[in-house]
């Protein structure tokens, strides 16, 4: 048991803490966001996909026993979601948009109308990696613990990133996000890969609500993604649709979620609201200052929210 | 392993004949081509020529898999095939230039090359096929740097690239769309001219759509004509005139109406414009230090291959784009395309792509005939829109321009596309009193008799008075129309000559940059 | 885990009344009413009396303290003839209760927690409340033995009186065992923010706290991180022992449904707010039956378990009363004299807006 | 006319029919869960619509909606889509409360206009401020907007549990309370507040606005297409920030009609996801103002009905998310079916494929 105090070094401590505990589920749903934007649409709806994941994936590691059974299903759940939202938002006249609204609140409704039995059980959850067996500093040791689906996350980013660059789907996907013209003109079936991107991303989203509910915070209850799944969007644009960029802006908001506490764990109790806010507060000052209307922003997939 | 023989034996082979049989295409009820037939023969270069909408494109469209057809058939070396998809058409040899660009614009020349390949390499690897590809550029008749973004490619590069691709995929029978509008007379002849040696040597066969007779006349050895979906006639290019040729896509004789210009000689520069900089919209630099002068009642002529920044200077001065330095003065007075400044000064603009950069497509006519006046007495009282005024308006000017639209209140974006010009013309040229006239490719992808249209009007308004800036990409159309040339390279005027004495082949050299 | 039986007092009153006249209830949550915590506390109340002859519960849960909690007591009452409503969450008091209390002065609202104010108040609403914080006193008593540290974590929602209450019992129960024992708050801004308290408990435990507790709607995702991080916590609201076996020492749990029982047999008595027979406000801790403690977890030695229950017991038969000076704030004022005491019933102290010495944090 | 009336009956044909099978894919759902599909139906037509006083309900829920759906629905005639709206309800309410309490000496009427402005004023700039955003910094106003819902949350919690708490206000932290004299009223014979007026007579003007004036013609140019705007001169930064700014004052006034009608003071329960619902209403209204009354009618319907699915059919609250959610999705590809079936076209018209290349 931790005995002895670390002061203001639990800042920083705790800070990278929260970064390696929270951002995974950040970092699938902008990695998710990333692949369907990607192919020309956006999906607003990942805040439902998140709470289906959730729920789904502990629903199942308490009926099963099985955490990464959950975590699959989970995904599944969320092909579920993106196949509805695919199908949807590519009919003529229906704005992506709207529809991901209209996700956001069918998706959590399912979730809560099916989880309500799943609030009270505890499921097991997914196991954690020791990185810090070599420190005998428990806070130093707890801090280095990882959940395996946190890693694969993080290698998920560049391997999504040499997709885009080194693989045929990878390059079709992008040519259907940024010239659907130039794709159809390939012949490809636009609806098909963008259907198939938004499935993939939902899927990933799925994931990264079976991580809330596995592992951390780790418990199933209706406000468990607290508007994570509203941010992708958001991080994407920060991350300028790039898989390793995600990756740093996940860190970056899994890390910020953790000031507020923190700050007050050693002693700095003013302005918590504002602390809180923090992640939102930063992005947009970053997006102020890197934005410019001089130049459209790089990496934008040219058919992003337009009609075809 | 599969395809890969099967790339390598059509190498080998020469290319198939080609014929399609009573070939048929209904769009609902409108029937854009009706029982169409012709034969492209191993190793010609054929040219389908007709007018805008004739189903020049339809056609082409339905050989590459494109369009299902409503009926007809396509024969292979005299075996029936039916071509579902581009797939299925390459399967054959066949490959197709569209009209319009059809590269990923975000992605490299490499990227776009290897992405249109047909086959199944799932993963890429990428230091193999920069290999192969610069193996490849080094024996393609242009070269294109690999690691360059489409984006940055001027238009002409992107045209050679469309071309390039085709011969990446070793098609035997070309399909271009109209390959030339962007391209320079130069340029023009260098690229029909090394596809017309592939063409001699056997090697190839071309079926080319296209309005320019002087192109047909130089490379083509055959013209299939439509005209409003039907087969108007064929030939060989060797036993027919221009006039001929004319005759056949229009139906009956007509020429070209002169042009009568009355002279003019003002003191005074309608427009001047001094040091003007601006940028593209990745922020690199277009337009350098651009000074230009223009009088009342003439008409000034800028030419260039597009991509040299004459874009971006025509977008400076219909306001769409800022300055980053410079200056421009309408009658003397400093001008920035605000909308005091341009009902002031009388400016008005005929942009390229009218539908893009001129009209807003999902408002009616009326409103798009609206955009100059609609907050104007009569059009509007104070704050509200009187739209009698506007319906009136537009009904006058929908018959004085004979624009065909069903009624004022279809959106714009259902019209087709000469219709949208003369909506536009209509709007910019209908006014009492018009100082100052900015054109950008106004005939661009037109017939002849549309284009005849246009001329006359600009010409009208120049001997109005009006000082009538002319951007265009297509030469012809600026020797005939000018009183003054420019030439614009890189961002800069290289060139300026009256027309009387103006050289065709310095205006060619100072385009290409030399 | 009910404890509805060992709270049936005078069931002679209901089964003669029950028939005859049968009685609607309302109850309105805030939130989901299996969130296990505030409000699942209250529903367990509910269900509880919904068991009564001649009682009939009526629902709603996830109402926000908008109008639309006026449209929905409006809706009980017009459409399911609801003479009786308790509509459980703080923010329903004020205007919300308030309101439609003057439109309906024959319907009987019953607020937890809200300040019932001799004639300005109108005179069918009223106020009941329990006295957690003698179950946190004990909790408090309990976990400075088990410290090692000699720090308490107390996670908050908010810094409003009644969470303030809660974390100052918990101190100075704490301090009589160990004088010197502090309790370091964080405040997380909101009811219910799983991933902040999750984060808020692990930069306690950190800091080298060994005892955590919390009031927040719904503690499960606290008392699980600090079973996770191997430290000690203690529950609130209801008894989350199933989540925290090894490290779960007690917890301050509701038990609504003997004060729910209490108020349907004073209905069917015929007693009314208005009439006097049921008071305007009603208080109870301990004693009254309002709560409970839950059973000592398996890690709780002799010690703690014999303190704890002395404290229980000394309050249980009022022989103590926690807030008795001379208490200071932890900024060195004097909150209450030496040899003055505020009972649980002085209102001063359902508007407390100070942390005792020994909390670290400030609630500015 | 014949051609003009079917037009018409398709765009009331295909909204009902919608919103038919969006209730039996609900029957089914509810079939499902256990309850009696008809008797839901019941139920829902009885809470909503089924009397004087369940429309009542109906429309008090409606109107912080029609407010705040304009939000959405203006800056989208620019080609702006904009999600701040909880945003600017909250940051209005507290303008609103911050100037009734200033001048809370004054007579009632000159308060009244008073929270209304600073209502107006504060909604405004906050999406103006996203407008200028868009306009200076190029900054996609739907992730500004967004994000901006989450500042404004945490302003409004900072200022009422600090600076402007009152101190009376115990558990639930708030601000001084307004003086009830200076609340809005409730339209005689109703239990509905002025607000319904507010919403019905804002959206009459933001048609007018859009449809009948200048600046609403500039508006809609630039937003259907940007390049002929500034051909034609118009600025369009200028118009993108008023336009914003009167998006934004919408939902401002919203936030004062909720603490001037409802609350009386500021607090934590301003936010109350009218944002979020009010950007479906504007998608579902297709960004027209008269159509976003009726379809917030139609949700505040939905909303009223939430409750007697738990009280009487023992459903879970989540139930009513599930109902709209379906309700939504099967509208929005409703949308998809314009022009699809021939009953509602002329003779003569046409059929016309959409391909191109
Ligand atoms: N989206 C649309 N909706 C309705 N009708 C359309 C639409 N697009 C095109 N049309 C109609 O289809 C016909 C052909 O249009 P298109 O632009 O191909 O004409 P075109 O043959 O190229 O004529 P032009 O020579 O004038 O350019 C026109 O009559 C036009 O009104
Ligand atoms: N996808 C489509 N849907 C409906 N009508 C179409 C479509 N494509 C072409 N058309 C119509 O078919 C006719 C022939 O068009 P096509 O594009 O083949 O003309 P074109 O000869 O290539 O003309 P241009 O010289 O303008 O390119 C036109 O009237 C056009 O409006
Ligand atoms: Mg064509
Ligand atoms: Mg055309």
């Amino acid at each position: 048991m931790a005995a002895e105090a670390i002061g203001w070094w639990g800042v920083p401590l705790g800070i990278l803490a929260g970064t390696l505990r929270g951002s995974a589920p950040f970092l699938f749903v902008s990695l998710g966001e990333c692949l369907t934007e990607k192919s020309g649409k956006i999906n607003l709806g990942l805040e439902g996909t998140l709470l289906a994941g959730a729920m789904s994936a502990y629903a199942i590691s308490y009926l099963t026993g099985l955490p990464w059974l959950g975590v699959i299903v989970a995904g599944l759940s969320g092909m579920v979601l993106g196949a509805i939202h695919g199908w949807l938002c590519q009919q003529p006249r229906v704005n992506d948009v709207a529809v991901g609204i209209a996700m956001i609140i069918f998706g959590s409704g399912i979730a809560f109308f099916l989880g309500k039995p799943f609030i009270q059980p505890v499921a097991p959850p997914l196991p954690s990696w020791q990185f810090g067996n070599w420190s005998n500093f428990a806070a130093l040791k707890s801090a280095l613990q990882v959940c395996p689906l946190f890693v694969f996350g993080v290698i998920l980013a560049p391997l999504m990133q040499w997709f885009f660059r080194s693989t045929r789907w990878g390059l079709l996907i992008r040519a259907v996000g940024d010239s659907p013209d130039a794709a159809k003109a390939m012949g490809l079936s636009i609806f098909k890969v963008r259907m198939l991107s938004i499935i993939a991303g939902s899927f990933l989203a799925g994931i990264g609500g079976a991580y809330l509910s596995l592992y951390y915070p780790g418990s199933w209850t209706e406000r468990i993604s607290s508007g994570q799944g509203l941010m992708a969007v958001a991080l994407v644009i920060f991350a300028r649709w790039n898989p390793i960029q995600c990756l740093y802006a996940s860190l970056l908001f899994g890390g910020a979620q953790a000031i507020g506490p923190t700050l007050q764990a050693v002693g700095v109790d003013s302005y918590y609201y504002l602390f809180n806010a923090s992640p939102y507060i930063l992005t947009l000052l970053i997006m102020i200052i890197t934005c410019s209307p001089k130049r459209s922003l790089s990496g934008v997939p040219g058919a992003l929210g337009s009609d075809n | 392993m599969d395809t890969l023989t099967k790339r390598t034996s059509i190498h080998i082979e020469a290319p198939s004949e080609l014929e399609v049989v009573n070939m048929t295409k209904k769009f609902g009820s409108l029937v854009a081509l009706d029982r169409v037939s012709m034969k492209l023969k191993s190793g010609t270069f054929h040219a389908l020529l007709g007018e805008n909408g004739a189903g020049k494109s339809t056609l082409v469209k339905c050989i590459m898999g494109f369009y299902t057809p409503t009926e007809g058939n396509i024969l292979i070396d005299q075996q029936e095939r039916t071509l579902k998809s581009p797939r299925d058409a390459h399967q054959y040899g066949i490959g197709m230039v569209y009209q319009h660009f059809t590269s990923v614009p975000s992605m490299t020349v490499a990227e776009n090359l290897v992405l249109s390949r047909f086959d199944q390499t799932h993963l890429i690897n990428w230091n193999k096929e920069y290999e192969d590809l610069t193996a490849f550029m080094k024996t393609s008749p242009f070269q294109i740097p690999l690691d360059i973004p489409i984006t940055q490619l001027a238009a002409g590069q992107k045209q050679k690239l469309e071309i390039l691709k085709q011969l990446y995929l070793k098609s035997r029978i070309l399909i271009l769309d109209e390959p030339t509008s962007v391209l320079t007379p130069q340029e023009a002849d260098e690229v029909l001219g090394l596809l017309r040696e592939q063409v001699t040597d056997g090697k190839l066969s071309v079926l080319m759509i296209s309005h320019k007779f002087r192109e047909v006349m130089a490379f083509a050895d055959c013209i299939t004509v439509l005209r409003k979906g039907t087969f108007a006639g064929s030939g060989l290019v060797k036993d027919l005139t221009i006039s001929d040729m004319a005759e056949m896509m229009m139906g009956e004789k007509r020429q070209p109406q002169p042009v009568n210009k009355t002279s003019f000689n003002s003191p005074t520069p309608v427009l001047e414009v001094r040091e003007l900089q601006a940028n593209k919209d990745n922020g690199l630099s277009a337009v350098k230090r651009v000074n230009l002068k223009i009088y009342q009642g003439e008409i000034v002529g800028i030419a260039g291959i597009s991509g040299n920044g004459q874009r971006e200077f025509v977008e400076v001065l219909a306001g769409q784009r800022p300055a980053t330095n410079g200056q421009m003065l309408v009658n003397g007075e400093v001008y920035q395309a605000t909308r005091k400044e341009i009902a002031k000064h009388h400016v008005f603009a005929l942009p390229e792509e009218p539908l893009r950069n001129a009209c807003v497509p999902q408002m009616s006519v009326a409103e798009n005939m609206a955009l100059r006046t609609f907050d104007r007495p009569p059009q509007a009282k104070g704050f509200l829109l009187i739209l009698q005024a506007i319906h009136h308006a537009a009904m006058g000017l929908i018959q004085q321009f004979s624009v065909k639209t069903p009624s004022p209140d279809t959106p714009i974006s259902h019209l087709s596309g000469g219709n949208v010009q003369r909506a536009v013309l209509a709007r910019e040229l209908s006014s009492e009193k018009i100082n100052l006239l900015i054109a950008a490719n106004p005939c661009f992808g037109l017939d002849f008799a549309a284009v005849d249209f246009i001329h006359t009007a600009v010409v009208e308004a120049r001997n109005r008075g009006v000082a009538v800036l002319l951007v265009s990409e297509d030469l012809d159309e600026l020797l005939k129309l000018s009183d003054r040339i420019f030439v614009i390279s890189d961002g800069q005027l290289v060139y300026e000559s009256p027309i009387n004495e103006a050289d065709f082949t310095t205006i060619g050299q100072r385009m290409a940059g030399h | 885990n009910q404890k509805a039986e060992n709270t049936t007092p005078q069931t002679n009153a209901s089964p003669a009344a029950g028939n005859a006249n049968n009685i609607v209830v309302g109850f309105i949550y805030v939130g989901p009413k299996d969130d296990f915590g505030y409000n699942q506390a209250h529903a367990q109340g509910a269900a509880a009396i919904a068991k009564l002859p001649g009682v009939k519960v009526v629902e709603q849960a996830s109402v926000p303290e908008t109008n639309e909690v006026q449209e929905v007591m409006r809706s009980m009452i017009e459409q399911d003839g609801a003479k009786y409503l308790f509509p459980t969450s703080f923010g329903y008091f004020d205007p919300h209760i308030l309101k439609m209390a003057q439109e309906f002065p024959d319907v009987q609202f019953l607020h937890a927690g809200g300040l019932y104010q001799e004639g300005v108040t109108p005179k069918n609403v009223g106020s009941y409340f329990g006295y957690i914080d003698e179950a946190e006193y004990v909790a408090g008593v309990v976990a400075a033995h088990m410290s090692q540290s000699n720090k308490l974590g107390f996670i908050a929602a908010k810094p409003i009186p009644q969470v303030l209450r809660n974390i100052n019992s918990y101190t100075l129960g704490a301090r009589t065992v160990k004088p010197d024992i502090t309790t370091q708050v964080i405040f997380t801004g909101d009811w219910s923010v799983p991933v902040k308290e999750a984060e808020a408990a692990n930069s306690m435990v950190d800091q080298g706290i060994d005892v955590l507790t919390c009031h927040v709607d719904s503690p499960k995702v606290i008392i699980e991180t600090a079973e996770k991080r191997g430290i000690y916590s203690t529950g609130y609201h209801a008894d989350q022992s199933s989540l925290a076996p090894k490290g779960y020492l007690t917890g301050a749990e509701w038990d609504w449904s003997s004060i729910y029982t209490e108020y349907v047999n004073l209905f069917q008595g015929g007693k009314t707010l208005m009439n006097g027979g049921i008071p305007h406000i009603v208080r109870g801790g301990f004693k009254e039956n309002f709560l409970a403690l839950s059973p000592y977890g398996p890690a709780v030695t002799d010690v703690a378990k014999k303190d704890g229950d002395a404290a229980k017991s000394k309050l249980l038969d009022g022989s103590m009363v926690i807030y008795t000076g001379e208490i200071k704030d932890n900024t060195g004022k004097t909150i209450v004299a030496a040899g003055k005491a505020l009972p649980q019933k002085d209102v001063e102290l359902e508007k407390m807006n100070w942390l005792v010495e020994g909390v670290d944090g400030s609630i500015s | 006319m014949l051609k003009n009336f079917r037009k018409t009956s398709e765009s009331i044909v295909i909204p009902l029919a919608a919103i038919l099978v969006a209730l039996l894919i609900f029957g089914l759902f509810c079939g499902l869960a256990g309850a009696n599909p008809f008797a839901v139906y019941g139920s829902i037509y009885k809470a909503a619509f089924g009397n004087w006083s369940s429309w009542q309900n109906t429309l008090l829920r409606a109107s912080p909606l029609m407010l705040s759906a304009l939000c959405t629905a203006l800056p989208a005639r620019l080609g702006l889509v904009i999600i701040g709206n909880e945003g600017a309800i909250v940051l209005g309410g507290l303008a609103a409360v911050s100037a009734g309490l200033a001048i809370s000496a004054a007579p009632s009427l000159i308060v009244q206009i008073a929270m209304a402005l600073a209502g107006i004023i504060a909604g405004g700039l906050w999406i103006g401020a996203v407008g200028a955003l868009r306009h200076y910094r190029a900054v996609n106003e739907t992730i500004s907007s967004l994000l901006m819902n989450y500042i404004a949350i945490a302003i409004l919690n900072q200022l009422v549990n600090g600076p402007m708490r009152d101190p009376s206000s115990l558990n639930k932290p708030s601000s001084y309370p307004l003086d009830p004299a200076d609340m809005l009223s409730t339209i005689p014979g109703t239990r509905i507040h002025y607000g319904l007026i507010y919403g019905l007579v804002a959206c009459a003007i933001a048609y007018f606005l859009i449809q009948r004036t200048t600046f609403g013609f500039a508006a809609r140019t630039a937003g259907g297409n940007i390049r002929a705007a500034r051909l034609a001169g118009i600025p369009v930064g200028k118009l993108t920030m008023a336009v914003c700014f009167l998006a934004g004052s919408c939902a401002g006034l919203a936030g004062m009609v909720e603490v001037a009608a409802i609350h009386g003071r500021a607090n934590e329960s301003l936010n109350a996801n009218y944002g979020y619902s009010g950007i479906l209403v504007a998608f579902f209204a297709r960004h027209n103002p008269l159509a976003a009354i009726l379809v917030s009618i139609l949700l505040g319907g939905i909303l009223a009905s939430g409750g007697i699915l738990q009280r009487v059919h023992e459903l879970p609250d989540a139930t009513v998310l599930v109902f709209q959610g379906i309700v939504f999705l099967v509208v929005l590809y409703s949308e998809s079916l314009y022009g699809k079936f021939s009953i509602f076209k002329e003779q003569a018209e046409r059929s016309r494929n959409t391909i191109t290349v």
